[in-house]
């Protein structure tokens, strides 16, 4: 069956998906409808738990033989992939329609050359000698951008930068022509600049080919960037669908609303600077430097870093992955060595002392983790993990009041001090992160990409909890992201790494309004906005000003 | 007479360390006379030559130097490599316990009071390589195996000969002995310190053969041994663990009456599991249809399945070596000074345990006397302290009463933890059983082989009360009595086997008497005698008298089991 | 340090829970895991109760039956069934006439006691040298690294001969055997240890620890072990089947427990054999064996299912001592 | 690279030194005089005295060490009472029991064992990676189920028994093979590989459950990582994904772990090489433990430990061809 012009690719109608849990049954998606056209693109956008990605895997009949219970029809170009027979099922996927997967190392065999999983993967839907298979792995890397292709197809994943693996995917997509490409949360692992280029490539393919589009993201700029249509979900039911421009202009539904207004924006407010040279000078870093690995084989992380930092003073650190930005933060609070360099604390030499002779030091520096999951033992109670920061001395129940003190600051129930870090949600676990670190009594504080990890509702209410929290303390804060636009929201200073050295640094409003340094610039241009008609503006922009791919 | 070779039923090297012979007193085992030797399987055809005879074995034949060997009667494999000046009997049953001619005319010419032993060469002797041979060759032979490098044989040329215990072997001391004399190449004449009757019997060990001088490689002539019997060493692989022989072109069986040699080859492997030895002969498939054993006895399970199977039990010769399993008692540590006390526990004994621990009825043979069953021997039944088939716990508990241990006692019984049947736990643990009954508690200590072996041969170290064995190096009263019970026969600084400590002049001064008889036959009955008078002062209890079954393959013949060893000839069987 | 040691054991990925009541709940739901256990909690209660037992049933596992053995075929039970009667359930030894029920009993107190302890104390060599390997220097880990190499090298029975030789007498044999089984078995134990702190000392919560000013004792304390817990008790499922077997072994090889007293491993080497004169003799231990095998294997596979849902299919396989080849 | 190699043959010499001295000192406290035990059972003591002198041990256990060592790298003279002989270095010294020089006797017994070792690891590679990746396809099912309780029985049967009773049926009741004796392969390769089937079988038997069990739940665990997603989404069959992506994913723990076996088994399967009679290091070893023969032992010891060393190396370089991320450092 081909599709008529009134007969749309896709066609998903009143789909209910749900699965079996530990404790009954959740219903991931919610008798949900939609329709995509050929050549058309729509993006599934909500927060996480919201029943998008499922939305895709059930268009490829990824849950079959997974348990789950689904409802409702789905057609893809006429093939019903709950029920097809295998070899239909297998025709469609990948044929009809190609998945491109977030995370692009895991989503990648590991042993095998990426040319020849590609190849593998066009000969199921295209009956070639494994000889012209390779050619056409080889014809899609160079088509995606990989300089060199067909050398590089010889490479493993783990050789690969992640925006070339990303693209890889994409040229696996591209390999097996499909009508349509199913992109779930496609940039969500890489940085700005990387995530646009991307976003770009995926436009001029589709343009190319005419393949119709159905892009899943958390990220409402990414849809803002590269879709027609926009439909947002929570809960696993639609909240609001329409054209990308209506809706991200003028939301109709008071969910969307609040989602838009949760999303940090280069434009946003600002913060307004604290009086500068105020505070207590706490950290001094002069000329810091980390390397990893030793003779030959050792790598620069961090080289001639200098920063200040005052008590009621936020310093944003931004850069993209590898930039340096993690192995500074934690050099700051002495969880790395420096390799170089000296750190003064309040005037103290501490760059160079062990472990021991931190000991007098350690709570006064306190770090926020990234990933709250893994920065909490899974097999402590949250209240256990809290009380170990509180400083030595207090009788027990003391401890614990001031344990449930901290929760009640942080926003979180007091009374869920014997729960498990499991049974809190992402942002509630960064809100214990916090309290811990606050726990600690200390006077900096360093955030190592406290949000990134969050739904951007979640996001805003930590960033202010941090900025409440860090006026009312007076504490030094050095926050890190990759996200400028956070980064914008919170600093009094923002300091940009790249490579593992500070390329520009100053007042937030200078760095934002008047960047100095060329790469500055490229990332402030690379960070999606959310209006479609901007965003095809920078896309212009960008076109002109092409980056080598592989960075 | 060695103590036992270990059988240990499983990785077994020597827990003993033994540099004891494939099969030999290891294996020996005599057999009732004649009733059923030679009964196996090929008793109607008449034996051919030809064929390869196959050996299954668990002991390699790790030391194949006639110096280092430590035979009974020439061993069974070296038998067929090395000629002695005499050799035993072989024949089946009482008959094969005698000795007779090999290398020599005769078994040898004594003087007056039996100091001086003369024997000549038959005419036309040659060595593989066609090489004739001498009585130089016999000296040689002897002289080397005093050597440091070639330790391991038995004590009685070194306590025997005159000038024996200082020589310091042929290497050290190229002159040689001068108590041996060769007149001309086919007489040797040797001196003795005392009267020895029965120095024949020690003429059949593999000291006595022949070896070429000019061939001698010392430590390395186990290698490759120059035959002076039937057959020749063609391989000698993984430490003698593989040996294969061949005809020696160069014996002349006219000079040979002995060995019939029926097989052309002869091939050895050793260090099989015991176990898959018995299952081999008894599938008896391919060329384990001729294969025989030297060292393997068939075990309680193996004969539990007999039972059933008449073609199997026909393929089982059954045979006695001259061995005692008893109860050793040291005096010298309380209680059991006391003869009361060795008493009571002689009476307490459960032999039928004991004999089921040991394998059953087939196996073992209860026993009271320290002599076993054989003419040869000088047997004279006796049973002191009657304990009946389970033991007399009543009369046990009235002695120890007697002995001023009214509340019973506890003792600690030293044993090994080989699992040889013989000093094993399962003996142990069945003595144990049975005193328990007489209100004695016996606390086991289990040793490892080596330290067991080191405690009980010693005579300071020596515990008060342990299991051992006796085995006679060839079968006559004083091969068996002298070491155990003669007080001059106290090592203090080695191997011990008078673990009673006797010294006691008129057992010295009776043995002395018998030993100097060459009438063996006269001799015997004396040593039965002795050996009764000995028994009364329960300075050991007997337990049983191991007895020997083993199989053969399908196509094994002429199957002769003398009473000398109590296993099978190697020299006379058969496979076509 | 050598990288195969890395490369079986998984990264430590957490699990993401860990309380008794959930493992608890995720195991009830497992009938195989609950009839493992059952079968398991049966064995030690019958093995703690053996001399109960045998009182009950009048029965003495040390007391000789020659009456009921044939001594003229080797000591073979009379009757079929290895001897079995309404006395003695499951027929009575070889040779000696010894109540088989009641030695299996006692046996099984013997076998299971080396088993566990041996394995506990597999377990705790494991864990600190693991974790010395792990948290220290590379040139610790290195050291201990190769000092385990040299422990899977020497031979067991030079150790147990050795051993042997020093204790003083009356030394209980058993505890003499989980020394050396012990002693010499952690290798896999420490091998997994290392691999997981590796693993586990980069995760956040590990440095956190560091931050809170505690000493690097109470950091493995109290964030290491618990979650090393899963891993580590999961593979103790596995070693202590292993160990009963290795018991066996060295019971074969004459080093085992001293007689009179039984244990599975004394009873198979003796009964190796017996097998086509007298089957049940053999397959009595060796079915014990294997059902103590098979249930703590299940439940050992279900424990770590329950404690690491996440994990579940990983296995985790020992390089122990191999003496039982 | 070279640096990695650098420090493992740094770590071997370590291994080997501490074994040696680790075995000299066990076995000054192991009962038994080799002296007599070389003398015979009926030596006199001035025998016995002889004996010593001649196998060096009326020397101090330092000063027998050091000769020990410099053997190895200088080789040593023998006397065989007619001639010296010259053992080459490295010299692991003369056996006290036989005289044998170890360093040959060794050399002359590892064949068999290295054939025995080798010979398991085929057959536990087959039967436990086989079962492993069947019960991984079939998992929850009956099959699993079975194959299961099959390979642990394998595992919870001790070998001598499992070897036993194989024995008895392939050779004794149904007679398809002779018992099997050792044969080299240099001899006869046919007639190596017919003596060695049983024993392959029963120690490859006796160690596949471990492998079944470690190859199914990395197959599974692979099975559950984001690739086979992937290919699954672009129609890649469920058969071809086991064994073309899944499988790659238990190779290396496969690997780690046999290598460790299999450097192990080097010491010798004693229990498998007696009961079938192969002469092979592991039942040299037992000798030389009950004859208090400990130039035999050292050596022995010194040859596994080389191997688990070896094993290592070997299990390292493997992984890292298997995955080409691993960097050997």
């Amino acid at each position: 069956m081909t599709p008529t012009a009134d007969r749309p690719l896709v066609d998903v109608r009143d789909l209910t998906v749900e699965f079996d849990a530990a404790d009954g049954t959740v219903r991931a998606v919610d008798r949900l409808s939609l329709t995509l056209g050929a050549g058309r693109s729509l993006a599934l956008v909500g927060e996480s738990g919201s029943g998008k990605s499922t939305v895709a895997a059930a268009l490829l009949g990824l849950h079959r033989g997974t348990g789950a219970r689904v409802t409702g029809t789905v057609l893809v170009d006429g093939t019903d992939p709950a029920t097809a027979p295998p070899a239909a099922l297998r025709g469609l996927r990948g044929g009809t329609a190609a998945m491109v997967f977030q995370d692009p190392l895991s989503a990648l065999d590991p042993h095998l050359a990426i040319g020849e999983q590609i190849a593998g993967v066009h000969r199921l839907h295209h009956p070639v000698s494994r000889r012209a298979a390779r050619a056409r792995a080889v014809e899609v890397l160079g088509r995606v951008g990989i300089p060199d292709a067909a050398r590089r197809a010889r490479s493993r994943p783990h050789e690969f930068s992640g925006g070339m693996r990303q693209r890889a995917l994409l040229a696996m997509a591209l390999a097996c022509d499909p009508r349509l490409i199913v992109a779930d949360e496609p940039t969500t692992a890489l940085d700005v600049t990387v995530q646009a280029q991307i976003l770009d490539l995926l436009h001029e393919l589709r343009h190319e080919t005419g393949t119709a589009l159905l892009l899943v993201t958390h990220d409402v700029g990414v849809a803002a960037e590269s879709a027609d249509e926009v439909l947002v979900m929570r809960g696993g039911r639609e909240v609001e669908r329409g054209p990308v421009a209506r809706v991200l202009t003028a939301p109709a539904a008071p969910y969307t609303r609040r989602l838009l207004d949760a999303v940090p924006r280069l434009d946003g407010p600002a913060r307004t600077p604290a009086a500068p040279a105020k505070g207590e000078l706490l950290l001094e870093a002069t000329g810091l430097r980390r390397e990893f690995g030793r003779g030959r084989s050792a790598v620069t992380a961090v080289e001639d870093a200098s920063l200040t930092l005052r008590a009621g003073e936020t310093l944003g650190l931004v850069g993209e992955s590898g930039s340096g930005k993690t192995t500074l933060g934690r050099m700051l609070v002495r969880l790395l060595d420096p390799t170089g360099g000296e750190l003064r604390y309040r005037g103290t030499e501490i760059g160079r002392l062990d472990e021991r002779g931190l000991r007098p030091f350690r709570r006064e520096l306190q770090l926020v983790f990234q990933d709250p999951a893994s920065s909490l033992n899974p097999r402590r109670t949250i209240g256990a993990s809290v009380a170990d920061f509180v400083p030595p001395g207090g009788s027990e129940a003391r401890v614990r009041a001031r344990v449930r003190d901290l929760l009640d600051r942080v926003g979180l129930d007091p009374d869920r001090y014997d729960a498990y870090p499991h049974e809190f949600s992402g942002g509630q676990r960064q809100r214990v992160g916090i309290a811990r670190a606050l726990a600690a009594e200390p006077r900096v504080i360093v955030c190592d990409e406290p949000v990134s990890a969050l739904d951007v509702t979640t996001q805003a209410q930590v960033t202010a909890l941090l900025t409440d929290l860090q006026a009312e303390l007076g504490l030094g804060l050095v926050f890190i992201a990759h996200d400028l636009a956070v980064v914008r929201r919170v600093s009094d200073r923002v300091a940009v790494m790249r490579a593992g050295r500070i390329v520009e640094q100053g007042d937030a409003a200078q760095v934002y309004d008047a960047p100095r340094d060329p790469y500055t610039r490229r990332l402030l241009a690379a960070v999606p906005a959310l209006d479609p008609a901007l965003a095809e503006d920078r896309r212009a922009h960008r076109a002109r000003h092409p980056e080598p791919a592989g960075t | 007479m060695r103590p036992s070779s270990a059988l240990s039923r499983r990785l077994a090297v020597a827990a003993t360390g033994l540099v004891l012979t494939t099969g030999v007193a290891a294996c020996a085992g005599p057999q009732e006379a004649g009733d059923k030797a030679g009964s196996g399987t090929a008793a109607g055809a008449e034996p051919r030559k030809g064929g390869t005879l196959t050996v299954l074995n668990a002991e390699a034949q790790s030391d194949f130097d006639p110096a280092r060997l430590y035979t009974s009667g020439g061993g069974n494999v070296p038998s067929l490599v090395f000629r002695t000046l005499t050799t035993r009997n072989r024949e089946a049953g009482a008959a094969g316990t005698e000795v007779v001619p090999d290398l020599a005319t005769d078994t040898g010419r004594p003087n007056k009071d039996a100091t001086e032993w003369t024997y000549t060469l038959k005419e036309g002797l040659k060595y593989e390589d066609g090489t004739p041979i001498t009585s130089a060759d016999v000296k040689y032979g002897i002289e080397r195996s005093f050597a440091a490098e070639l330790s391991g044989g038995a004590p009685y040329l070194r306590d025997w000969l005159v000038g024996g215990d200082t020589y310091q072997g042929s290497y050290k001391d190229p002159k040689g002995l001068a108590s041996i004399v060769t007149p001309d190449p086919r007489t040797i004449v040797f001196k003795l310190r005392k009267p020895e009757g029965e120095f024949p019997f020690v003429a059949t060990q593999t000291q006595f053969a022949p070896v070429p001088k000019a061939k001698d490689t010392g430590a390395k002539y186990e290698e490759h041994p120059v035959s002076s019997g039937p057959y020749k060493v063609v391989a000698n692989e993984n430490d003698g663990e593989r040996l294969v022989l061949e005809r020696n072109e160069h014996w002349d069986p006219k000079t040979d009456p002995e060995r019939k040699a029926y097989p052309d080859r002869i091939d050895v492997r050793s260090g099989l599991d015991e176990a898959v030895i018995n299952q081999r002969l008894a599938t008896s498939a391919g060329a384990d249809a001729a294969a025989v054993t030297t060292d393997t006895n068939l075990g309680p399970a193996e004969l539990a399945q007999l039972g059933s199977d008449q073609e199997l039990a026909a393929r089982v010769g059954t045979g006695r070596f001259g061995f005692t399993n008893y109860l050793a008692f040291n005096p010298k540590v309380k209680p059991f000074d006391n003869p009361k006390v060795r008493q009571a526990i002689s009476y307490a004994i459960n032999r039928t345990s004991v004999v089921n621990a040991a394998g059953g009825s087939a196996l073992a043979e209860p026993a009271t006397t320290f002599l076993p069953e054989k003419k040869a021997f000088g047997y004279e039944p006796y049973d002191h302290f009657p304990a009946g088939k389970t033991g007399d716990p009543a009369k046990a508990k009235q002695l120890l009463k007697e002995a001023g241990f009214p509340d019973g006692l506890k003792v600690t019984l030293l044993h090994s933890t080989a699992q040889n049947r013989a000093t094993s736990p399962e003996i142990a643990t069945a003595v144990q059983e049975a005193l328990a009954k007489a209100g004695i508690t016996v606390e086991l200590d289990g040793q490892e082989p080596n330290s067991f072996n080191e405690k009980r041969w010693s005579v300071k170290d020596a515990p008060g009360f342990f299991l051992s064995r006796w085995g006679a190096d060839w079968p006559a009263g004083s091969a068996f009595l002298a070491p155990i019970f003669d007080g001059r026969q106290i090592v203090t600084d080695g191997s011990n086997y008078n673990h009673a400590q006797l010294d006691d002049p008129a057992v010295n001064k009776e043995i002395d008497e018998i030993s100097k008889l060459t009438d063996l036959k006269a001799a015997a009955p004396r040593w039965g005698a002795l050996d009764k008078k000995i028994g009364a002062q329960a300075l050991d209890v007997p337990l049983f008298h191991p007895v020997y079954k083993r199989l053969v393959g399908k196509s094994v013949k002429n199957v002769v089991i003398s009473d000398w060893t109590g296993v099978l000839d190697i020299s006379q069987v058969a496979v076509k | 340090m050598t990288l195969v040691t890395d490369a079986p054991v998984p990264v430590a990925d957490l699990p993401a829970t860990g309380t008794a009541r959930q493992v608890w709940r995720r195991l009830r739901t497992r009938p195989a895991a609950l009839a493992s256990a059952a079968v398991l909690l049966l064995l030690v209660l019958l093995a703690a109760a053996a001399p109960l037992i045998a009182a009950l049933t009048g029965q003495d596992p040390y007391a000789y039956h020659d009456d009921l053995v044939d001594s003229a075929r080797g000591g073979v039970p009379y009757g079929p069934f290895g001897g079995a009667s309404a006395d003695h359930w499951l027929g009575v030894e070889p040779g000696t006439g010894r109540d088989l029920f009641t030695r299996l009993l006692y046996g099984a107190r013997i076998s299971l006691l080396v088993a566990v302890g041996a394995t506990a104390l597999q377990i705790l060599i494991g864990l600190l040298v693991g974790l010395a390997a792990g948290l220290g220097s590379r040139w610790v880990d290195g050291l201990l690294g190769r000092a385990t190499d040299v422990l899977v090298a020497l031979p067991m029975l030079v150790l147990a001969i050795a051993l042997t030789a020093v204790v003083p007498r009356g030394f209980p044999r058993p505890l003499l055997l989980v020394l050396v089984i012990g002693l010499l078995g952690w290798a896999g134990t420490s091998r997994i240890v290392r691999a997981q702190t590796l693993a586990l000392k980069n995760l956040d919560f590990v440095a956190a620890a560091r931050l809170a000013g505690h000493g690097r004792r109470r950091t493995a304390r109290r964030e290491l072990l618990p979650a090393l817990a899963a891993p580590v008790l999961t593979y103790a499922a596995i070693l202590v089947p292993a160990n009963i077997v290795v018991e066996a072994s060295l019971s074969f090889l004459g080093v085992g427990v001293t007689p009179p007293t039984p244990s599975w491993g004394q009873m198979l080497s003796t009964a190796q054999t017996w097998f086509r004169a007298d089957p049940a003799y053999v397959l009595l231990p060796s079915g014990f064996l294997f059902v103590t095998v098979l249930a703590s294997t299940v439940l050992g596979d279900a424990v770590r299912t329950a404690l690491d849902p996440r994990e579940a299919s990983r296995l985790r396989v020992g390089t122990a001592k191999e003496t039982g080849r | 690279m070279t640096t990695y190699l650098l420090r493992r043959l740094a770590g071997a010499a370590l291994v080997l030194l501490a074994l040696s001295v680790l075995v000299y000192a066990l076995f000054y406290v192991v009962p038994g005089d080799p002296a007599k035990l070389a003398c015979g059972e009926r030596c006199n003591p001035a025998q016995i005295a002889q004996v010593r002198t001649r196998l060096g041990l009326e020397e101090g256990v330092f000063s027998q060490y050091l000769h020990f060592l410099q053997g190895i790298f200088a080789g040593r003279d023998y006397s065989t009472g007619t001639g010296l002989v010259h053992c080459d270095a490295p010299c692991l010294g003369l056996s006290y029991q036989t005289d044998q020089q170890v360093t040959a006797l060794i050399l002359e017994r590892l064949p068999a064992t290295a054939s025995l070792a080798l010979g398991a690891l085929v057959v536990w590679l087959l039967v436990g990676v086989g079962t492993g990746l069947l019960s991984a396809l079939r998992r929850g099912g009956p099959t699993e189920r079975i194959l299961t309780v099959l390979t642990l029985a394998g595992t919870g049967t001790p070998v001598f028994i499992l070897g036993l009773l194989l024995l008895m049926a392939v050779c004794a009741q149904l007679q398809w093979l002779p018992f099997p004796s050792y044969v080299p392969l240099g001899e006869d390769p046919e007639q190596w590989a017919w003596n060695m089937l049983l024993p392959w079988t029963a120690l490859g038997l006796f160690e596949s459950a471990k492998y079944a069990r470690l190859t199914r739940s990395s197959v599974l665990e692979t099975l559950a990582e984001d690739h086979i997603r992937t290919f699954r989404a672009y129609g890649v069959a469920e058969r071809t994904l086991v064994t073309r992506h899944a499988l790659r994913g238990a190779v290396p723990p496969v690997i780690a772990i046999s290598a460790v076996d299999l450097g192990s088994m080097f010491g010798g399967a004693v229990l498998t090489e007696s009961l079938f009679g192969i002469p092979g290091l592991g039942r040299t070893l037992i000798e030389g433990v009950r004859r208090v023969d400990l130039p035999v032992v050292v050596g022995v010891t010194l040859v596994m430990g080389l191997f688990v060393v070896l094993a290592g190396v070997l299990a390292d370089l493997l992984h890292a061809a298997a995955d080409r991320r691993v960097v050997l450092k």
